[in-house]
């Protein structure tokens, strides 16, 4: 609500500007260092500035998150970050609002308000690190860990269907779903980037390696040596082509709404039969984040963007119209029948 | 028709010094909008008056059903008026299933008033009837007036071409009509009214008109029977000014307002989830978005409650409302704003629990909720509002300890505060005292935990301002830095800091004073919230009777005034009248060791003022 | 846990058996009467019995239904039903259970309960109220209402996005998703059969008429006159027909994710163009989900179906496992270290 | 190294009544598993004793930082041992930060053994030395064996093949060997785990050994300074039986299943949420399915809260656990659970708030939430844990109270008593009393809210019983058919039933024993939970001094037991110690009007004896 101006002509701001005095507390080698990183570069690359920048947080080893930016933060109770931001969005609107969510911060306890965030189209980047796992309470199985898990609370495996971020996200309504992978920073900080300039409510899904409690968990895909062949990188107007040389690519079956992997120049396929990726078609970005090795490449990049009016600006916008026309609390307590003594 | 000698009905007016007038029909029978225009020419010829409808619990229920039948009651004197009355002196009923429901609460020798035109086979049946009561004699206890309202209305109405549906609806401004004849009451008001609302339709207006005249004329010309008489009730003794009525719902919305304007703030978030019976505050401030109301309805309480923190945060005045069971979802983010330290006004309209309970029903039992209801050491102040106008006063007052002492403050209310009216002198908004808000802007020395000395409240620091960038969060926090911290004395000191700045509260609020009576009366009657009325009157009257006994009604629940321990010690005995099991009770015992004695009722309905005093009479009576 | 034997013989119950002795007190014309009856009559038609069958609800007017049936029934509190659901399935198997919510108690307040609930695949049978509105408590707008409904929270119009219930549902990971209308009583009885064959979680749309607080919201596709225009009803392996004569039908845009409405026999286009519905197809369930007059038909009926084994079934296979292995809680205190005073 | 004259270190032991000793290093050194083997052959020793592990509260923290330390501590006596020590009589330090974060609780003159291999330059600038302990004065008023552990083990395991970490990874057992010796312990238990333990690996298992009897080798042979003596502590008198030592945990785990086997349920639904410190119950139910257990890792508290009131309904025993705000998110449907009288326990295993707070830290705050913390007027029985073996009686006790009451139950454990064991003499199962459950299958006059006149339970129907269809839920019902009702006269009715069946309990209940100490006592110390330990020891000792003292440690904390006014009213003063800013204090000042006395701590740590008893015998001489 008070944005002090700032102070003319600030230096414009270095990563290492957005760390905080606090001890990072992650295990050695846990990926949330290398988002980290991201994020304080993304915000320095984009000309950010401590004061308007605010990390929203849950609870969770993630959400230890905003303790080690130097911008504002508030690390709040698990799962409630997203309708926290929100009532800070409206509170103060030209904020640049994050929130650090987890898979279970965000997609357990945490998923309604998620839910109703992305639908609303809330102007925030909600930023999930998805390590498969409950880190903080030291290991047991999360909403988006694979069937059979093996944790504290599973011993003998976990059997429940795991929830996917992005199609959830999708079929929530949300309008900017994006994915990374932690260790992949000049992917990461693009999508940062993006997600930062989309208005309404960001949704960027980061693939977090736990080293205590899920170690390699997503190694199938981000390995080094498998990662080429293992990732597809999802850019917009340009062909899903995939692989070393991108000599694979992803091909809609004739008259049906199914996807197959075809090598270009092998049987026939040129690249004009490789679907061309349209950012802004929800049906597209759904099948893509369903898609998983190893059959099929798992897909990184912007999945889907479509912006639409943001929630706090069209509601601001009746407030305002509201202020405009003039407010008299005395005229309006008198309003309606009065009678003098 | 009764067979009584005919008498004029310009026959003079007999002087009462009060009435209690309850207008019932079914739900679709306009009855609402006949009480509050009774009410509105009942205020305007200068009568305190109370007033409170009731509506039926389903949302439309089938016509002619009894819980279907929907009331509106009205008391109102020529002196203080404070309840809307223990029994009634009048009831229409504009159906049998309203007779039906109703009936109970006429007193013996009371008039009742009925459309004989709906009193068919079809509606008592409905209504669970064996035979027609205005025909057996059943009803001899009571002065009655059956009168064909249908037909007069229809005769009244029939010349503006309206279909037979229309005709019908205007049922009640007949009935209106009659009872201001009754107690000698203008129509100048409802008539305007009637212009305005239905300005689009004329002929709707006309015909309203007509029947509000025809009901009128009725009183003036007809033939009433020896024993219906009509009233007359002076004005009561008002401090001059500016009136009108007001529900608790829109003193309390208003009361945001001017306490966010007071504290020098310019955008209210206010983040609710609907919920029976306190939504009507959210759709209030709905309306008011030109006092930089933010209204978001949330998609649950949890939400709801951190959304307001999280505007609180942003530097705006958090605000979040919800009834029981919607409170209880919203405690472990209370924590967290106990722990943030972050002005949040939190509106709880107490229902009658536990779990869903009785959704419209009137109860305090959320006493205990409000005080301890949350895991860890976490203290919060807690205000009740004792009448609809008080609502306001006790809005501005939450405004300024929430932002005074950067805390959550909860208020309680309760479903009939919320739908109550009364009269209330218009205050003058620039008498209210300011408390205007410090942002803290300068870096130097700065860290979020930094307190005033005097209220130990933190400083408030808003995202947005350069240079004091900081982290809160729900992880104990060092007094000295803001950082988390796991140290042992420091969390100790930290719990300690947050029970004192709380109770420091108590320096800075007013002494309790008597509403009534005598300190050191040999029974002092403690109440708070809604109860105001019944208990005031119960004890005014014990001590027209001789009786020493005084009312004490408590404003601040945590803290305690700073002097209610040496006021309670003072009194013979301590009796606590309440709308739980024991609540405020056991609050005074542990914290004053007061020997205090429970009156309790849980039975969805206010007290009456004759039960109160019969049980305060019994009582003082035990010891002499 | 404990079911007792059923008495034998006992004779087939109608649907009025299935009807409590409490006073139905929805307002008059409201469409909840129509899907109770039909309730009544899909459980009379499949056999089922009262004592085997659980009617678990929220708070709403929706979810007032269990009082009007004869069978077991509890009506919990907002938003929590299919959590509820869930332990009464973890204690007893064997139960059919229903549950009753609405558009608010489904999606606003508990949208997270069935997000899991969906995701997990518990054997429940899930009906969601859609009217588009808040009816208990008297006509706020809710997450599925359109944008611009005034109600009394929001005097002067909503501006959130809706959530569509059904792409939602999918999102989630639901493996059966369907649609009906109130008053198509022939179609909701089909849909409430097929959702009981189901194992796992099935979820139903209905679309109900609050006359009170929202009255005519799906005229436009329900409407007597205009219902075979508006409507497609989707049937496995039949095409994607509709409108009278079923003279159109959906065709799949080549090669991109994209519907539209075609006139068969006219420009050319036979019905073997038409799109043939394929409920297993989870992608096409969700394109078909997002459709909406005036452009598309609404499509009802199970839009997907796709079983795999439910949540309760693979728990209790390892606590039945584990419970054969035999259990001796005396050994277990004493395993470990232990030594004799 | 020492330069005092060498002594035989085979010189006769010195007798002791009691020791506490802590070990303490990093995270990754081993120092659970030492601490937990010292326990077992201490244990096996016969002496009483109590332990107490401390992780570190971040995962894994980088190593050698203050931090990241890990600390086990074991207080063993050859009489009773209630605690784990007010202060440390040995100390073992791992490494520099180990030493830096433990030093401040060893007692002057104790013991103190280093590692002086981990003191280099890199370990002391992480753990924030200036220079290095070991060789300032600043260790002067300990008794330092400074020993090279590092090396001493490298040499013991060098003809194992083993890579340098792992042979680095041997030095607890080295040390665990030096400790045994010093207490002059047998190995044999360690021996067999280690071979269990490192089947797979037995060059990893002979290298552990080797080190083992190297350290305990060490202290045979080595020359010792004269001032470390090695001791010898007798068995503690024990009830003849077999032994194990028990963590809160477990016995909360067995007990609930013994508790359901008494009840003849063939099914508990354990439905939790993750949450520190609540988390290992969960974890161990999962081991336990051949009980007929079904655990339900749910998506939040809420949900958790709600499958255990499905699983009720269902006719399983509803269980779930949390902290507390957890609970806080469990309030609204616990309301439910109280309105639909179906048989729920709940673990509240506490840790410090307000909020998220200090969560591994431990406290007794959240009583008030527990008895008071929902909407409405809504009673439920609470019940407290003392020490890890009555987790298991207590666990069988609310079991068998919530199924009889049809009723949800809590139970409040801590952080402390979750984590911490004690010996446990192995109950005899058999001897369990039983209390099965009679479900309801007659039809004739059922309703669901048909009470047993008794105890006032509702009968309990179980969905799958032909003939008992019924709907239950959050509405108030009519007292007699069980049908939802909107009556006054009804709630009134429900509201006093619900509280007179919970406050029927106390009849159900055994009457309060003293602890120790005579009614009538010039001082009693009333306290619950974890507490006990220090408590009774403070007051023993008092006793032994000479003082007019007793304690009172309550299991049942709502309703009370029946004859606990009495015998409040009896002593002199009454002083409530608690973890917390006063809790129970207000409940007994609240029912009893006795004017009891707090004595606080909010440190997240347990009371120390010597505290409590410095702060009873200073208001015992008050009075004097
Ligand atoms: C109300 C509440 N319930 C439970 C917890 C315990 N808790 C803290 S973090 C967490 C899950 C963390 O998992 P995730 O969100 O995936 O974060 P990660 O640690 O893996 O980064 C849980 C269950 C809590 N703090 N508060
Ligand atoms: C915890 C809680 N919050 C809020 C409410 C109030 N409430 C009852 S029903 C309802 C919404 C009803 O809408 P919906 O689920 O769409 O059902 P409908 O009445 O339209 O059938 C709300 C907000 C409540 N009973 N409990
Ligand atoms: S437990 Fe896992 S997620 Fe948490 S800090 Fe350690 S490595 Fe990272
Ligand atoms: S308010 Fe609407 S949904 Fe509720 S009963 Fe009435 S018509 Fe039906
Ligand atoms: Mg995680
Ligand atoms: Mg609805």
């Amino acid at each position: 609500m008070t944005t002090v101006a700032p102070p003319p002509n600030p230096a414009p701001l270095k990563p290492a500007d957005f760390s905080s005095d606090q001890e990072v507390r992650w295990c050695p080698g846990c990926g949330d260092y290398a988002i980290l990183k991201a994020a304080q570069r993304a915000l320095a690359e984009m000309g950010a500035t401590r004061e308007n920048t605010v990390f929203v947080s849950g609870i969770g080893c993630s959400s230890r998150f905003p303790y080690y930016m130097s911008t504002y933060g508030f690390h709040t109770i698990h799962g409630r970050a997203p309708a926290i931001a929100t009532g800070l969005k409206l509170a103060n609107e030209k904020l640049d609002i994050w929130v650090v969510t987890g898979d279970g911060d965000g997609l357990s306890i945490g998923g309604n308000h998620l839910l109703h965030a992305l639908r609303r189209n809330v102007d925030l980047n909600i930023l999930l690190f998805n390590n498969e796992i409950y880190g903080l309470t030291k290991g047991q199985y999360s909403p988006t860990s694979r069937v059979g898990t093996r944790s504290p609370s599973t011993p003998q495996g976990s059997i429940e269907a795991p929830v996917v971020p992005a199609v959830f996200a999708l079929g929530a309504g949300a309008r900017f779903v994006a994915r990374a992978v932690d260790t992949q920073q000049a992917q990461l900080i693009e999508v940062f980037k993006r997600a930062r300039e989309h208005q309404g409510a960001s949704f960027v899904e980061i693939f977090q390696n736990c080293v205590v409690y899920n170690d390699g968990v997503f190694d199938e895909f981000t390995e080094r040596s498998v990662a080429p062949e293992r990732q597809l990188l999802a850019e917009h107007g340009k062909p899903l082509l995939f692989g070393k040389d991108r000599a694979q690519g992803l091909r809609l079956r004739s008259n049906a709404l199914e996807l197959e992997v075809v090598r270009v120049g092998e049987g026939g396929v040129s690249e004009s039969d490789v679907l061309v990726h349209d950012e802004t078609n929800r049906a597209l970005a759904s099948l893509l984040a369903s898609l998983h090795p190893p059959t099929f490449p798992e897909v990184i990049g912007v999945l889907y963007c479509d912006p639409a009016p943001s929630y706090e600006r069209s509601v601001l916008e009746q407030t305002r119209a509201a202020v405009q026309g003039g407010a008299d609390l005395a005229s309006v307590i008198r309003s309606g029948r009065t009678w003098t003594v | 028709m009764t067979t009584a000698p005919p008498l004029s009905s310009s026959r003079s007016r007999e002087s009462r010094e009060s009435a209690v007038v309850r207008f019932a029909g079914d739900s679709g029978d306009g009855i609402q909008i006949t009480g509050s225009e009774f009410a509105a020419e009942t205020a305007i010829a200068g009568n305190d008056l109370a007033t409170f409808p009731d509506y039926p619990a389903e949302i439309r229920a089938p016509a002619g059903t009894t819980y279907g039948v929907s009331a509106f009651q009205i008391h109102f004197g020529s002196r203080e008026v404070l309840t809307v009355g223990d029994e009634l002196d009048a009831l229409v009923a504009l159906n049998p299933a309203a007779l039906k429901v109703n009936l109970g609460d006429l007193r013996p020798g009371g008039l009742l008033v009925c459309d004989m035109g709906t009193f068919n086979a079809r509606n008592l049946t409905k209504a669970g009837y064996a035979g027609n009561p205005l025909e057996d004699r059943s009803l001899t206890d009571y002065r009655v007036l059956k009168l064909d309202v249908s037909k007069l209305t229809n005769d009244a109405v029939k010349d503006f071409g309206l279909s037979s549906k229309e005709a019908t609806r205007c049922r009640n401004m007949w009935t209106l009509g009659l009872m201001l004849w009754m107690y000698g009451r203008s129509r100048s008001a409802t008539l305007t009214w009637l212009e305005r609302k239905f300005a689009s339709r004329p002929e709707i207006a006309q015909a309203n008109v007509a029947a509000l005249n025809a009901g009128h004329a009725f009183g003036e010309t007809a033939e009433l029977s020896a024993d219906i008489v009509p009233y007359q009730i002076a004005p009561a003794p008002a401090e001059p000014g500016l009136y009108r009525t007001v529900t608790g719902t829109d003193a309390l919305a208003w009361g945001i307002i001017a306490g966010a304007r007071a504290a020098k703030l310019d955008r209210i978030v206010m983040a609710s989830y609907p919920i029976t019976p306190s939504s009507p505050v959210l759709h209030t401030l709905a309306r008011l978005k030109q006092f930089g109301v933010v209204t978001f309805q949330a998609e649950d309480e949890i939400s709801a409650m951190c959304a307001a923190i999280g505007a609180a945060f942003g530097g705006a005045l958090g605000l979040t409302s919800s009834s029981g069971p919607g409170i209880a979802l919203k405690t472990e983010a209370l924590g967290l704003a106990v722990m943030t330290e972050l002005p949040v006004v939190v509106l709880n309209n107490q229902r009658a629990g536990p779990s869903t309970g009785l959704p419209t029903k009137t109860e305090q039992s959320d006493l205990f909720q409000a005080v301890y209801g949350r895991n860890g050491d976490t203290p919060l102040p807690v205000l009740a509002t004792a009448t609809p106008s008080d609502c306001f006063e006790v809005a501005i007052e939450a405004v300024r300890i929430a932002t005074k002492y950067m805390t959550p403050v909860m208020v309680l209310t309760d479903g009939y505060l919320a739908n109550a009216s009364e009269p209330w002198r218009v205050p003058d908004l620039e008498a209210i005292g300011e408390f205007p808000v410090r942002f803290r802007t300068d870096p130097e020395g700065f860290h979020p935990y930094l307190r005033d000395p005097g209220t130990l409240a933190r400083a408030w620091a808003v995202p947005g301002t350069p240079g004091l960038e900081h982290r809160i969060g729900g992880l104990e926090k060092d007094y000295d830095s803001g950082h988390v911290s796991y140290d042992a004395e420091n969390h100790q000191r930290m719990t300690d800091v947050r029970h004192a700045k709380i109770a420091g509260i108590a320096r800075d609020i007013p002494e309790q004073q008597l509403a009534v009576g005598e300190p050191g009366a040999k029974i002092g009657v403690v109440g708070w919230g809604s109860t105001y009325g019944p208990i005031f009157q119960a004890v005014r009257g014990l001590i027209a009777e001789g009786y020493s006994v005084a009312h004490v009604h408590l404003r601040y629940l945590s803290p305690f005034p700073s002097n209610l321990g040496e006021l309670l010690k003072g009194f013979g005995t301590v009796v606590v009248p309440e709308m739980n099991a024991g609540q405020l009770v056991t609050l005074l015992r542990a914290e004053y060791l007061v020997p205090a004695e429970r009156i309790d009722k849980v039975t969805g309905k206010p007290f009456k003022i004759s039960e109160l005093k019969d049980a305060l009479r019994a009582r003082l009576e035990m010891d002499s």
